[in-house]
Formats: structure tokens, sequence, C-alpha cells
């Protein structure tokens, strides 16, 4: 099977501050991602972790520094924006934002279409009805001006333009992040759905893992600019086996916190070494001087010290951390001890 | 435990060019010393205006159209000058949602402290202050400007200038949501504890429904103004009451099973609220029934919690008797 | 009919801000009059010996004759109508190339932005009535002096807002979102951009008519206007200082026209600029 | 420090390079002006005296060599002759560049120390419409009336009554230390006219947006005084508009005031330049020209640099 996207080890480097004492700052480094057809892989990082530059990176807005990406087994810096078009798409973070607050509905999601096929204007609004009905907006919606929506209706319409052109891929940049908790599971559902029936790869950027689980195949876990996990959705419907991804499982009420949380630390990691290495709650002495080594298995690629150490002792199903842990019953948003010791 | 602040019918509206849009509707609440509250509720519920008007911060915009707040036993809607700035002082403190903007952009963190302590030895307390929310690094922050310091070491600044002078009730509107996630309990472990430690009630107003659950005593869910359901955490949590809670708590992903879909609530948040009689929630709810739309439901004791719905009995069986 | 959505938006407008509301009024009604002068029953304004030389102002006579014996409002609204009209159609050219010159720069790459600032820094550097001073002593005095010199000094400061909101928009979602699907550099800027900045150039066009009409009325105020016969407001005021200790109303009445012309168009900027971007002050007494 | 420094620097530096564009600015502008020099000072003189002339001035040499030669004598202070006169301008500025500081200073002093108070006054009283109503009605309508229009009046009032002040003549303070400032307080009061509707207007503007922001709701939640917010966080969350006025308004006062200058037979720089210009005294033009419009690039500097002083976030390059 061909990938749709094959990021190999991708790098960029920002250069910022005055131009008297340029700061180079590591946006991405060295990160391999695949996305095959007809599969959704998740992007889950907080701030800073680079994964909106890898979602610019898959759309060609951002030049890597080194490494590759092909898109369709072609190097995208070869391929023309006027061959790609169409066949890429995007749905972007801030609804408010995403749609052209002067054009009607109907005009913004008929956009892509007039550039890409010279269609005539009423082939073209059928098209744009059928489209709005898909996502699931009445009729009349097209007819209206983006401020006279709410929240997610705007991110449905932004579904709508993106999967007008029947593209090969979408990328989604916390794209429900903005929306109220009632309105995400809607769009969250909507998007299942609409993968299940177009059959479109897509890439779904999200600081919050418990979305991006529910509705991604794989997930990969960014931090500083570096993977450190890469795995199957199910792997997170458990105890994760990096500590950072479980410290995120943690924070989203996913698992009990207790050594699983990750530590407060203000300063910068080391230069060399894990990243995660001052707030990691298991750190070794070897995680400040030494990079982990990937260890890949059936359930993925884990980037940490302690994982490689205990699947070369047993390569068992490669979870040796969290034996304990996975027992525990899965109660809905576990309640942890109020106070803190000392 | 005696009550700390009461909160009686109260109604609040915003005024604009050519109308009054109400933003609380008759809401009633007690929270004793000590206790962790928190409310949750989606955009335009009014939980943001809640938070303000206990603090008398809503702004030449918005009018008290009813009610009573007490505070302590005195009657903080009638404070004004000199009473009301020590109250604000002395007694409540707040956190608010983006600790960027609600720092001065040109004063150096040290000189905002500066501000709050006017003793000499402001300087020894703030150290202090921020040990307790492990910013040990005074030397770096004290000297830096606001944005010098990443979004998590400045709200945690904001917090340590808020119970610096240990407030008797501490006000977080959205205390988490410019955080990362995997700091947020980290902050929230310390800004509870901190609070036990001096004895301060807390209100949590947040979307965040892991954060609430977590930290939280008891539990308040707002919608369209009022709140719906208010319950002790515990039991909250297992089984919320009001078909609004059970929902939203159904559509938050994170407790649903690998192969599970999420429960999605239709329709959005009602724009603007409406006072037209019956309940705000009655076209979203696949519970509703003609009566819904008669009176507003008034909140009812069911067991340990207060619900606002008519239709209780027939939802739960009974256990709701 | 056509007027039915004018009225309304304007409407919306006078509650947010009623000075400025009465401000367009006012100003359309100084236009109107200006325009429509000939039309109007009034001696012609070029009638020498229409009236008794210097006469004061009276009640058929409302800014008084001028040392010609010619009737003063009707030189008034002769010369609001240069003044008004140089200004516009200044301000109507400097605004297409001001929204043009900040879309390319906004749009193209450092270089250009960079040559494109630093040029309008330059031009911004000296102040109106010098630049003024500058282009008519190289075009010579005259309307067509008035009207570059009114651009020189308007177009820096829209090109500046321009170029200010294209990259703001330009940033947006929509923006990049257009971009992907291959939309070509025009769609883009026509399309998805220009509209969008629409708000911020009308305000500082506004601005800039107060703008022209100070600079042309300043520059005939030192002859170097409009020549004789023609009159603007500014050598209205030249003319009448002469005269200024004898017949003061030859200064007051075109001073007047100006000044509530000025005053009007600047409210009406500010109007606009808190209608569409209003703030929420606090207030510190409570 | 050593990033302020830098940062002074960079300042510095841009302001350089904006120095060397209009100065070329300048000098392709006066040689589109029309007639020569030969022009001016022999019209109808024989081929030899304007080869002559041509010579003396250096006008045979390309342009590019005219113009650095003009910028290194520029350097040195040289700042070229009068065609008319054949006086140094240099002597003429020494005289002339005083009056126009004078006026300058006594107008920023006044209209600051009236339009600052008032606009914050008027900002802060936003809510009670009738005091912030008046405030903004008189702050925009003062910045609407020209200068000359402001000259007019006060000469006519001036003149008709006579109330002791010396209209349309200029008494050098060496001469006449009481008489000077009788002759100076009209011209000062116009231009000051000016700038204390702009001060109104700005200062108001901005404290009103400082007061729509989070900082100074959480300083109210803190119970800090009315006072305290206001000199600790409004004023100095104010600086940076006040600052663009500041500029805007000491241009028009280095290089604007010649309509004012003109009026009331100010022997500034201003007038320097319209005499220059109606006696085709090249030069004088291209050396006031000049004059001013580096002024007005060092003011803008000058604000830069205090953008980045009252706001960190603003140092960077």
């Amino acid at each position: 099977m061909t990938t749709i996207i094959s990021i190999r080890n991708a790098s960029v480097q920002f250069r910022s501050g005055p131009p008297w004492a340029p700061r180079i700052v590591n946006a991405l480094h060295n990160v391999s991602i695949d996305i095959k057809p007809r599969q959704i892989v998740g992007l889950v990082g907080e701030s800073g972790s680079g994964k909106t530059t890898l979602g610019r990176v898959c759309l060609g807005l951002q030049e890597l520094t080194s490494g590759t990406i092909e898109f369709s087994g072609t190097p995208i810096a070869k391929l023309d924006r006027k061959q790609l078009k169409g066949q890429l798409a995007a749905v972007l973070q801030n609804p408010r934002m995403s749609l052209n607050p002067s054009l009607r509905v109907a005009h913004s999601v008929a956009e892509p279409l007039k550039i890409d096929r010279h269609l005539s204007a009423t082939e073209a609004r059928k098209q744009v009805d059928k489209m709005l009905e898909r996502v699931g907006l009445a009729s009349g919606v097209g007819n209206r001006f983006p401020n006279e929506l709410s929240g997610g209706q705007r991110q449905r319409v932004s579904i709508a333009r993106a999967l007008i052109t029947n593209p090969k891929f979408i990328l989604f940049d916390e794209a429900v992040s903005a929306l109220d908790v009632s309105v995400q599971a809607q769009i969250l559902n909507l998007l299942r759905e609409l993968q299940s029936s177009a059959g479109f790869a897509a890439l779904f950027i999200s600081h919050d893992l418990a979305a991006t689980r529910y509705v991604c195949d794989r997930v990969v876990v960014l931090y500083h600019g570096g993977i450190m996990e890469e795995c199957g959705r199910r792997m997170l419907y458990r105890e994760a086996r990096h500590p950072y991804t479980r410290g995120l499982q943690a924070a989203s009420g996913l698992i009990d916190a207790a050594g699983t949380a990750l530590k407060l630390d203000d300063r910068a990691g080391p230069s060399s070494g894990c990243a995660l290495f001052r707030r990691c709650p298991v750190s070794m002495p070897r995680c400040e001087t030494q990079l982990p080594p990937t260890r890949t298995s059936g359930e993925g690629s884990v980037f940490c010290h302690l994982v490689s150490d205990a699947g070369a002792t047993s390569s068992g199903d490669g979870d040796p951390i969290s034996h304990d842990a996975r027992g525990a019953a899965q109660t809905p948003f576990r309640r942890r001890s109020l106070h803190m010791p000392g | 435990m005696r009550d700390l602040l009461n909160v009686e019918s109260l109604t609040i509206s915003y005024r604009t060019r050519d109308h009054l849009v109400t933003a609380l509707l008759e809401v009633s609440l007690t929270l004793a010393q000590g206790e962790i509250l928190g409310i949750i509720g989606e955009s335009g519920c009014g939980k943001s205006t809640f938070s303000s008007v206990i603090g008398k911060l809503l702004g030449p915009a918005g009018v008290v159209e009813n009610g009573h707040i007490t505070f302590g036993g005195k009657d903080v809607l009638s404070f004004s000058g000199q009473e009301l700035r020590s109250y604000r002082a002395n007694d409540i403190a707040y956190v608010f949602q983006d600790p960027m903007n609600t720092l001065d952009p040109t004063k150096t963190i040290g000189a905002q402290f500066r501000r709050l302590i006017s003793a000499s030895a402001w300087r020894q307390k703030a150290i202090e202050a921020l040990a307790h929310v492990g910013l040990t690094d005074w030397r770096r922050v004290l000297p830096s400007y606001p944005h010098q310091l990443s979004g998590g070491m400045a709200q945690r600044a904001v917090i340590a200038m808020a119970l610096i002078r240990k407030p008797r009730l501490l006000i977080a509107d959205e205390p988490t949501a410019a955080l990362d996630a995997s700091i947020r309990c980290s902050v929230m472990d310390l800004l509870t504890a901190w609070c036990a430690e001096i004895g301060s009630a807390m209100i949590i107003i947040s979307h965040d429904i892991p954060v609430i659950s977590n930290y939280c005593d008891r539990i308040g869910v707002m919608y369209a103004g009022r709140f719906v359901e208010i319950a002790p955490a515990e039991d909250f949590i297992v089984g919320p009451r009001h078909p609004y809670a059970m929902a939203l708590l159904a559509s938050e992903p994170g407790q649903e099973g690998e192969d599970a879909v999420l429960q999605s609530l239709e329709g959005s948040p009602p724009p603007s609220i409406s006072r037209a009689p019956g309940c705000a929630f009655a076209d979203r709810c696949i519970y509703r029934t003609a009566p819904c739309s008669a009176g507003f439901p008034p909140l009812v004791a069911c067991g340990s919690s207060k619900v606002a719905c008519i239709r209780l009995g027939d939802i739960h069986g009974e256990a709701a008797s | 009919m056509i007027l039915q959505p004018v009225i309304h938006h304007w409407r919306d407008f006078n509650r947010a801000d009623r000075l400025a509301g009465t401000a367009s009024v006012t100003m359309m009604v100084l236009i109107l009059v200006a325009l429509l002068a000939p039309l109007l029953p009034l001696d012609p304004p070029d009638q020498v010996a229409a009236h008794p030389r210097l006469s004061e102002p009276s009640a058929d006579l409302v800014f008084g004759s001028d040392n010609l014996g010619r009737n003063m409002l009707s030189r008034v609204l002769q010369g609001a109508r240069i003044t008004i009209l140089l200004s516009a159609i200044a301000v109507l050219l400097a605004s297409v190339a001001g929204v043009a010159i900040g879309l390319i720069a906004a749009y193209s790459g450092k270089a250009l932005d960079e040559i494109i600032s630093r040029f309008s820094d330059i031009v911004f550097s000296f102040p109106a009535v010098l630049m003024g001073l500058l282009i008519t002593a190289i075009v010579g005095p005259g309307e067509f002096a008035a009207i570059c010199a009114i651009i020189l000094v308007t177009l820096p400061p829209i090109v500046r807002v321009v170029r200010a909101a294209a990259m703001e928009v330009t940033g947006t979602d929509y923006v990049t979102i257009a971009w992907l699907s291959g939309a070509s550099p025009a769609r883009l800027l026509l399309v998805n951009v220009l509209p969008n900045i629409s708000v911020p150039v009308v305000t500082q066009v506004a601005y800039s008519i107060s703008i022209g009409m100070l600079v042309e009325s300043a520059l005939s105020f030192l002859g170097l206007g409009p020549q004789p016969p023609a009159a603007s407001l500014g050598s209205l005021l030249r003319e009448g200082s002469v005269y200024i200790t004898v017949a003061p109303w030859l200064v007051f009445g075109p001073a007047i026209f100006l000044v509530i012309a000025i005053w009007s168009t600047n409210l009406i900027g500010e109007g606009l600029r808190v209608f569409f971007d209003p703030v929420r002050a606090r207030c510190l007494e409570e | 420090m050593s990033q302020i420094l830098k940062f002074i620097a960079f300042r510095v530096g841009s302001a350089l390079l904006t120095l060397i564009g209009v100065s070329m600015f300048i000098f392709v502008a006066i040689h589109m002006l029309p007639g020569s020099f030969e022009d001016v000072l022999a019209p109808r003189g024989p081929e030899e005296l304007r080869q002559q002339i041509a010579d003396k001035f250096g006008l045979n040499q390309p342009l590019p060599v005219q113009y650095v030669k003009w910028l290194s004598a520029v350097a040195t202070g040289d700042l070229g002759i009068s065609l008319i006169t054949q006086d140094p301008i240099a002597d003429s500025f020494a005289t002339r560049v005083p009056v126009t500081i004078e006026l300058a200073v006594l107008a920023t002093i006044t209209s600051a120390l009236i339009g600052i108070p008032l606009g914050l006054w008027s900002g802060l009283a936003h809510r009670r419409t009738a005091v912030s109503g008046i405030a903004r009605v008189a702050g925009s309508f003062i910045m609407s009336v020209p200068d000359f229009v402001i000259a007019s009046v006060f000469l006519y009032v001036f003149s008709r009554y006579s109330l002791g002040l010396t209209v349309g003549q200029w008494v050098p303070w060496h001469e006449d230390a009481i008489g000077h400032i009788k002759s100076v307080i009209l011209p000062a009061a116009t231009l000051s006219a000016v700038g204390i509707g702009l001060f109104i207007t700005t200062t108001r503007n901005a404290v009103i947006g400082v007061l729509s922001k989070d900082y100074i709701m959480a300083a109210q939640a803190r119970g800090e005084e009315p006072r305290d917010i206001v000199r600790g966080h409004v004023l100095r969350n104010i600086s940076n508009p006040l600052v663009t006025t500041l500029s805007i308004y000491l241009a028009y006062l280095i290089g604007g005031a010649i309509i004012v200058e003109y009026v009331y037979s100010v022997p500034g720089m201003g007038r320097f330049l319209v005499q220059g210009l109606l006696n085709r005294d090249y030069p004088i033009v291209q050396a006031t020209v000049l004059v001013i419009a580096c002024a007005v690039v060092l003011i803008n500097m000058a604000a830069d640099v205090a953008y980045g002083l009252i706001d960190p976030r603003l140092r960077k390059g």
C-alpha cells in the first residue's frame, strides 16, 4: 500500500530574536511519520511541541531544514501547487477566523471548487448544497454570512469546504478545541462518519489526548519537537508506555494521576539527552546525557530508556512499567486526593 | 460550617446599545468556609458573570436587577468606596483566565508584587509566595516582564499574587484554560494545597470537566443563566441527575470505551438567555414533555443534590424520591 | 427606496455615536449646498458690485460683501466646492494608490516591503505644509499642485494602515486555506483580503479627507493653491485677512464653513472607528 | 542593559538610513525645480557669465557627484550660500533656528500641560457623559480649526481691541525683554491651541483604551485605590500613544509652523523657507528643507527609542 504522506527525518529550525543576536529554535527534530490511505493519524502535543509546524509542513506551507516529505510518493518540494490543488485540504483551529467574513457561506464552500474545476455556478451550487447537507447543515445556511452562525456551524462549514473537492488528505489543526463540549462531540462524531464514507486520510492535530484517541487510528505524541511515542489508538485506552504520554493521560483524567503526573520544572531540558528529563516522574541519570533509542514493537515506537531497557529483558507485550496500574478499574474522571503531602 | 458566601435570587443583565441582555437568572447559592465549589457550563451560560459579580466587578454595563450577595454576613452589593476596596483587597482574590492580559505588560513581576505588599519585607514575602507555587527561581522571575515568562509561569505568579494576602475566598475563572494539559494538574495541586493551608474557600469556574471533578467538593452546572444542578462532587461524577449534566458528561471524550460512540448532544447552547417561561434546555432535551415549557423548573433537593428538572422522577425512577 | 438601507445603517451609526451621526448629516448638507450652489437663487460669485463694498452681514447678505461688492455667501459656497472637490479627488487617488501599494507591500516578499515602508517613512518625514510648499515650487501653484500635495501627504498613512491590516488578514486561516486550494494572488487579494480590510481603510480615508481640506486651504492661504479668479476657502481667508480689522466677516464666513467641514469629517472618522471597534472601558470610581 | 543599548543602536542606524533617503529625496526634488541657478542669477546674462555660475556651483558635474559633494559639505556644517545675498546660509540659521525652537518649546509645554490633564480627566470620567462629552467635543473642535484660522481670529481680536500684546511684529529678546514676551505670546498661543486639541483627543482615547484592559480589572479586583491605578497602570500604559502624538506635534512645530510664522512675521525657519521659495533662492530651500526633515527623522527616532523604554515588549529590532 502506498502512503499518502510520508515524512522522513524532518527537522525545522527557526531563527528568531533581533538581527544582532539570532536565536535558533528547533521546532521539529528528526520526525518521521507515515499516513496511509483512509487513515487518521493523531498528533498530540502541547504549545511549543512543534505540532502546528508539522501541520504546516504537510501542507507545504513550511519548508524543512532537513529531511524529506513525500505526497503520494513524490517529494512535495518538487510538486507544483497547481498540481496539488484539490488533493490537500485543511480545517483549522479558530472557527471565527477560518471563514472569510465577507463571503456568504455557500460562496466560501464553493471557492476551492471554482478554482479546481471550472464548473458553472448552478452546478457548483448544487454540489455545495449537497455537501452542506452532508455535514448536517440546514439548506438555508448557505445564504448566510459566517458571523450569523454558531461556532459549531462554522466548523461544519469548514469541513464542508475541505471535503468539497474530495481530497486525498485533510489536515485538522485543533479543529474542535475552540468548541463547547456538547458541540465538540457532534463534530467528532461527524468526522468519524465522514471519514468512513469519504475515505480521506487525515492528520488530526490536537492538545487533547481524549478527543484525539476517539477519532484517530494511530497517535503520535510530540514533545519539544521530537516524537515521544507512536502507537495505535488501542494503546491509549489503556496505559501508554511512554511516561510523557501517561502524564497526558493522567492530566485528561484517563488514568490515575498517582505516580504518573509530570513534574513542574521551568528550566529548559538538557542539551543532550531526553528533552523530558526534568519533568519525567521516572527519569534516570542516564536520561540527562543520552538520547533514548527507538524501541519499535507491534504496538508502535517508544523513545524512552526505561521502555527500551525493559524491552531488552522481557520482550513480551511491551508494557513493562505499568503492569500493576493496568488492573485498576476504569472509573470516569477519577477523583484524586485533594491535598499534596507536605 | 458557617456560610461564607450567600447568593440569593440574583438576576443580572448587561446594558447594550438598545436593550438589556440577561446574563444570570434568579441564581441562589451558598458557600461554606473552606469549601471548593466548581462551576461548569458552556460559553455564554453566565458563569463568568457569576464570578465577577462576587467582587462587584461587573463593569459599567452590568446591572443587578434583583437579589443579594452576603459575604461573612455583610451585604456585598451595598459596598462602595473604601469598604469595597478593603473587601476586595483582604477578603477575596481573583485568578483570571489569561495571565498575560491580567498582568500589567510594562511592569516587572517584582514591581507588581510590590504594589500588593507595602511592607519593607515585600521581597521576602514575594519570594515565599513564589516558592509556594513552585517558582523557586525568583532571581529570574522577579525582574522579568510578563512577556518574558511562559504562560504557565505567569499564571503561577498570578496565583501567588492572589493568595499572598490570604483571602477567605479565591475565585478562579478558567484558571487552567491557558495552560498546557501536562501542567494543569500540578498547578491545580499547588493552588488547592495552598488554599487548604490558609483555609480559603474557592470557586473554580471551568469548562474542563476533569479539572472540576478532580478538585472540587461540590459542583454546580449552569445552563442559560441558571444553575440546573448542584451536587457533591462524588455523587456528580458517578451519576449526574439533570438531563443537561448527563448529556454534558456523556459528550466529554475520556470515559467512553474503546469502541463506543460518544453520546453527542444535538443543537447548540442558546445564543442569548431568554426569560420566557419553561426549561431553557427543553428544546435539546430527549426527555422533553409538554409541561417542560410551562414554567421555570425550581431547584429541588434530590438526595444530596439539588436539580432543576420536573421530570426527575420519570428519568431516574425511584432514585429521585 | 435605494436610500432605505443607507438610512437603516445611518440609524445604527447615529445610535452608537450621536455626535458622529449629526456630523455625517452636516457634512452631507455642506456638500450638497456647495455642489448645488449654482442652482440656488444667489448672486453669481464673480458678480462685482452686486452690493455695496464691504457691507456687513445682514438678513439678505448672510456673510456680507467683499471689497469688490461680491456676495460673500456665493463666494464661500464656490470656495467650499473647490476645497471639497480638490480634497475628495486627491484622497480618492491617494486611497486607490495607497490600497494597491499597501496590498503589494503586505503580500510581496521582504525586500519590496522594506523598500515601500522605508519610502513611506521618508515621505512621512516632511510635514504637510512643507511638502505642499515643495510641490508647488516644482509644479507651480494651482489645483494640480494642491492635488499632488494632498496625495503625497495622505498616501503614507494610508499605505501603513492598509499594509498592517492586510498583514493581519493574510495571516488568517481563510487566506491560508484559499491559498491551499490554489487561488491565484489576484484572487487572494481581491476576494479574500481586500473586503476584509475595508473598516480601517475607510476610517483612515475619512481622516485623510479632513487632512486634505486642511492642506488645500493652507496652501491657498499662502497663495499657492488655485489661482484667481478661482478662489477656494483658503484663498478667501487670505484675501479677507487684509481687511481683518475693518471687515472681519470676510474671514469669519469662510472660516466657519471650513472649520465645520473639517470638524464634521474628523467626527465621522472617529465615529467610524468607535462604531466598528467599540471598547468597553471600566470605570475606576464605583 | 546591553539589550537596551543594542536596541537604541539599531534605531539610530535605521534613522541614519532614512536620513540618507531623505537627503536624496530633497536633492532630486530641488533639481526638479523649474529654472536653473543660472536663470535665477543671470536671467539674460551672456553665455560666459552663465558658464561661470555653473562652474561656481559645480553644476556641470554628474548629479551623483554633485550629491556627494553637497552631502559632504553639509556634514562639515557648510550649508552653502544664498544665491541672492551671497551670505552663508549657516549664519542665517544661527539667528533663525533659536526662534523656531523657542516657539516650539513654549507651545509644547503649554499644550502638554493643558491638554494631557484635560484628556486624562475626560477619559477617566468617560461614564459621566456631560464632562466627558464636553471635553470630547472641545478636543475635536480645537483640533479641527486650522492654525491660520486661529491666527486670523487672534489678529482680529488683538488688533481691534488693543489688549497689550504685540501683533504681527517680532521683537528679539536682546532688544527688549518685555516686548519680546509680548510678541511671543500670540504665535505661541496659536501653536498651542492646535496641540491642546491633539493632546486632549489622544490622551482621552488612550485612557479609554487602557481602561478596557484586563489588568485594570485585575487591579480593581485586588482593591487598589483609583488614584493608585491611575498612577501605577494608566499613566505608564498611555505613554506610548502620547509619545506618538508628541512626535507628530513636534514635527508640525519644527516644519509646519510655516503658516504661523508667516502670519505673525516671525523670523523663524518657516518664514525663511517661504522667502527662499518666493525668491527662487534654491540653496536656502534645499538647506532649510534638509534641516527640517532631519529634525523630523531624529524626532521619530527618539519616539521609537521611547516606545522601547516604555514598553519592554517593543525592545526588539
